[in-house]
């Protein structure tokens, strides 16, 4: 859903700066919006998720917290349920142990518990990601963790300007959202970025629906799902693959739960192939679950169906030994290739 | 003094209906469940925290307490719910499992809530205590001299979610009590095997705020050491710890066989049951044997017609467990 | 796997007898086994699990603990570090919120961030399951959620003979084992239990293996893969189908991770048919990853494989609501019709 | 006095190898990342938590353990590493993700391990703090008297983990000692802002332990008031708080552009700077410039060669990443 637009009028944002200003516009817009976080403040966020609010909207809505994940995730809840809309920072989603139970517990399930009495306009946003050299504690993606417990909605952006609708989705859903952004997407000088991540993004607000899928590219021999950093890689798988003839379908997820198994059932009943890319654990992860919802759909296959995934190792240090096993728009390309010889193509 | 005397009648009215509340629920509980003891079975399923005894800790706070103060509190609750003034019969029908429950059904005896005076209540030891913290700093943002207060145990003032919330709380100066009611005894552990202190409130002074600890279960020191650290909250003094010594006259939960709690521990705390002795000391106070008992008869009837009402609901459609998962 | 044995030397076990003997046991054996955890002292543990072993082993090596999950746990990673041979309690599953990270990023990357260095040898017992109105934070299953990050191995048993095999197993391993008890199997007079998981379990010390599942019914027209309690409900419904001339192949998982994929591969090839009973939430679950594993095992299914769940909703409280979002017979008996019409049978 | 003097002159040769260390670090890791300053990038990637002006802390604690006491460090760990006598050879080269390094490259700047030393550190603000409660529990039961030593950051005392820990170490009696090393920052939030109160080492009396505070970045009296700690715990007394005032001369990470921190505050810690302060103090206690000179040209040299030995050792092999997730 990336809008085009003219060299002229763009306004290419990194998705740092995409939340930020999506974070602000809303602040600017509902006195209830607050930011709570771990160096959200003078620093801006260590991912630049929060630059230049501390000076806009001072200390009172901008709050810098101690290193006490459980009791500011908990207050965000009471705030919350006490009108409130917080917008808080978990600074690597890699630390979610120290506090899930205020995530999972208790904020995606006050709705339930109350029979609806009370609401919980939650954001939780997160960074995930690793390829970096950050080792086991600090590259994480998590998504199945999240995606797997009732009561959180959880989405991650591809580009800026899914960052800044999804953000201000999540500040308008009366329901805790888990924002997660990818750090090899985020636009801090010091990580390196996808450049595709660089887009577009309008002055004005704007939501980008949860729930929904995108396809970003279409093709019919092949259907690529991704998610953040690996929509990038199965696009560029995609542009190789097309060269050979083989047209593949790319599959933003956007949201992870609650999953679009629609917009993917809708495509692979046409390919009848499937990849899906996910830089996360390989075992019970975002994959299996794209994979057993397309084989509910009851697709008549014209090849078992298929995930690249990070394998099921902690996320070592090295370089060395990181970086082969991450997914790779090579690993796609090959396994595309795969899939598809001696099939319809 | 009238105008404290009627608070005391009051609290004196508020544990009475809290006990014959707890008692009622008792009889409810075990029903289906005899010979043979089994959870599942019956018209209350579930564990089941009673909170007999405790009764002065709800009560002598909440009496302090307006409907926008907000209150968290733990798996044993129904004595502050009732001293907050949740609604009756929806609480009834909740912890029945009821449509007409303060949540069709969903929350039950460990999920009560009750927006309208901001009421809520929580499995997880602990994890009411961050959400008390947010509750008030909502207060203090919106300019309101609303309060927040968060009741725990004695065993989980020793969870990590303990120290956060006090040293958050404090950093930021908002208008909390944390209220740690000390029945000795976490499930099967005591307290002195568990904590390396005697009283939890000498923990106040890591936080820069107030501690007081209440002996003996005493409903009108309770008051007092509520109502000042509630006004202190008010006027923008920021948090207080309270640590007040209370009894737990029934097991953990329901179907506790108690082995591990001394012989003759609970008889004893029973001659010193605080609703006895607090009628004992109104009465010497110079309320008279009618009032006391039009009151007990006003809560006992309260309390009937809410069982009642819980039993006269209907039990929710199977479809709406799809609702409200999303607000 | 469980052993047959004639009336007369049958030792008919709980599965909580069974684990306190298998930890009982292996204290005898080995000096370096020891027991923390809420409850766990006099009480015997909530679920039983522990039950005689304060008074054989005194207060030293069965140890009470304070409520404080992220101490204890990470208390006993250090013990393991040292030598020692923690069995730990969580006393509900629903508690890992507060305790998670000294569980996914301690416990489950020592070996690992040290090279194969220091090693883990830890038991988490934990218990899981709902049906007996215990509501939202005290019935979850969250297999899933463990299964899910690497460096932890996760059994559950559905009978006490696999119960003793596995505890014995787990305490044996050298790495971090969660091992889940289901609470409807546990055999707690105030919990009411499944009398098939009340089985003989000899007197001597044995194991069965981690990492393999069980066919614990034979048949050659569907596949029922189950864990802990869904066993039983899977092995309910194949009594009934059998006297419809379905016959389905029962699959206890036994192990949640790593997952004994090549069992239902097995099995399925010949079956082509496919339903994963799981009490846990729906999405991104065991279910969903049984599947994936079965499809990426290029199977030519005669019905898309399905599975019976949880729905993806909190646990409420009220029987009238939670019982009928729980698998049972009754649902797998209909699934199983509906996958079979029309096919070879 | 020549043991004290022994003493002495060995933890100057120890602060002097930290500092060589994080130096030679912070050069290399800044290969490959100019003019663009990019983690990924370089011989070293990554972040990295120099601990330059920690010295002290580490190495005045560390001089009174034993290869069999256990110390589990933070994500700022170098100095703690060296004091505890890691292998520096093996610590570069797994800090340059080499096959040779402590744990063959699957961990690195923030997962060092050695078992020979029972030395580990973490990324997790407060995780090594169970575990060292297990250790010294370990020791306990096994009738050693080894301890274990945790050290953290003064951000991390308002985790969760700090509060359970010790208060698990003092119900259990068991040879632990808590080092807090107060730089007064935790990444970019001070902690004024973070912490109700002025000292953590107050907070043990929430535990009823021994708290102690060292003022001034002072390794002397570091040395005396962790000797003093770890000789109660050996001898059965159970486990102490103490905090340290030390002073943090780099950024949290390489690459933190510190435009949160006044202006002038570095500079100033570093007309303090421990290394040269104790160096002076040396010289007036009577060691020579000629000694000093040798030790610190040893010192360096033996970084130099760590340095060399990691650059020298090879990549792991990529199927070396699925070994060891099981032991
Ligand atoms: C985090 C967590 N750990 C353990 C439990 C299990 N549990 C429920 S109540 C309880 C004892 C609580 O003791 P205390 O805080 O003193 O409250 P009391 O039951 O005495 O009212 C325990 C251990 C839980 N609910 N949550
Ligand atoms: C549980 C957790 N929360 C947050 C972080 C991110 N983080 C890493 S270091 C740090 C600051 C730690 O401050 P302090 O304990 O004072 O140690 P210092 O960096 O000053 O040495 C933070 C917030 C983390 N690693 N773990
Ligand atoms: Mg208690
Ligand atoms: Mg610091």
């Amino acid at each position: 859903m990336t809008a085009t637009t003219t060299a002229a009028t763009a306004r290419r944002l990194t998705i740092a700066k995409a939340m930020s200003e999506a974070i602000g516009q809303s602040m600017d817009a509902d006195p209830k919006v607050i930011v709570l976080g771990e160096d959200i403040g003078a620093l801006g966020g260590v991912f630049g998720t929060t630059q230049g609010l501390l000076e806009r909207f001072g200390a009172g809505r901008v709050r810098d917290t101690p290193i006490s994940e459980t009791a500011f995730i908990g207050a965000a809840v009471g705030l919350a349920a006490a009108g409130m809309r917080p917008v808080v920072e978990l600074m690597f989603v890699d630390f979610f142990g120290v506090c899930m139970d205020a995530i999972y517990n208790l904020a995606a399930k006050q709705s339930y518990f109350s029979g609806g009495h009370v609401c919980c306009p939650l954001v939780l946003m997160t960074s995930v990601g690793g390829g970096y050299g950050d080792a086991g504690q600090h590259s994480q993606c998590l998504y199945a963790t999240f995606a797997h417990l009732p009561g959180l909605k959880v989405v991650m952006p591809s580009n800026a300007y899914d960052a800044k609708g999804l953000m201000l989705s999540a500040i308008a859903d009366a329901n805790p959202v888990v924002f997660m952004f990818h750090k090899a997407l985020q636009g801090m000088g010091w990580l390196g970025t996808v450049p595709g991540s660089i887009v577009h993004v309008p002055q004005e607000m704007y939501e980008v629906p949860i729930g929904k899928a995108a396809t970003v590219r279409p093709g019919r021999d092949i259907t690529l799902v991704g998610l953040g950093l690996t929509v990038h890689l199965a696009l560029q798988a995609a542009t190789t693959l097309a060269a050979e003839g083989i047209e593949a379908e790319v599959i933003d997820l956007r949201t992870i739960a609650p999953l679009d198994h629609g917009a993917v059932a809708v495509s692979v009943a046409k390919s009848r192939r499937l990849i899906v890319v996910d830089d996360d654990y390989r075992s019970f992860g975002v994959s299996a679950e794209v994979i057993a919802g397309a084989c509910e759909s009851g697709v008549d296959w014209l090849a078992a169906p298929a995930r690249i995934t990070h394998p099921d190792v902690p996320i070592p240090y090295s370089p060395a030994l990181e970086h082969p096993l991450l997914p790779s728009a090579a690993k796609i390309v090959e396994l595309s290739r795969q899939l598809c010889r001696g099939g319809a193509v | 003094m009238p105008a404290e005397c009627d608070v005391r009648i009051r609290m004196y009215a508020q544990m009475a209906r809290s006990r014959y509340f707890e008692e009622a629920i008792k009889v409810a509980y075990l029903e289906g469940k005899q010979p043979l003891f089994n959870m599942a079975k019956g018209p209350i399923p579930g564990e089941m925290h009673l909170s007999s005894g405790q009764e002065p800790c709800a009560v002598g706070v909440c009496a302090h307490l307006r409907p926008d103060d907000t209150v968290t509190a733990t798996h044993r609750a129904h004595h502050i719910a009732i001293a907050k003034g949740v609604a009756l019969n929806a609480m009834a029908a909740e912890i029945f499992g009821k449509r007409d429950g303060l949540s069709g059904g969903r929350g039950g005896h460990m999920h009560l809530f009750d927006a309208g005076v901001n009421f809520c209540c929580s499995g997880i030891v602990a994890q009411g205590m961050g959400p008390a913290v947010g509750a008030a700093l909502a207060a203090k943002l919106g300019g309101s001299d609303a309060v927040a207060v968060s009741f725990i145990g004695e065993g989980a003032a020793n969870q990590g979610a303990f120290h956060e919330s006090l040293n958050l709380a404090a950093v930021w100066k908002v208008p909390v009590v944390f209220v740690i009611e000390d029945n000795a005894w976490g499930i099967s552990v005591a307290k002195r095997a568990s904590t390396a202190i005697e009283r939890n409130s000498d923990r106040a002074a890591s936080y820069g705020m107030p501690g007081s600890f209440v002996a003996d279960n005493d409903i009108d020191a309770i008051y007092a050491a509520a109502g000042e650290a509630i006004q202190r909250a008010r006027a923008g003094g920021g948090p207080t710890l309270i640590e007040i010594e209370t009894w737990r006259l029934e097991g953990h939960f329901m179907g506790d066989a108690e082995g591990y709690r001394p012989s003759g521990e609970v008889a004893a705390l029973q001659t010193r049951d605080p609703l006895i002795v607090y009628r004992q000391r109104l009465a010497a106070a110079g309320v008279s044997t009618a009032e006391l008992e039009s009151i007990e008869g006003r809560e006992l009837r309260a309390v009937t017609d809410a069982l009642q009402f819980a039993r006269k609901s209907d039990y929710p459609a199977a479809e709406s467990a799809f609702d409200t998962v999303f607000s």
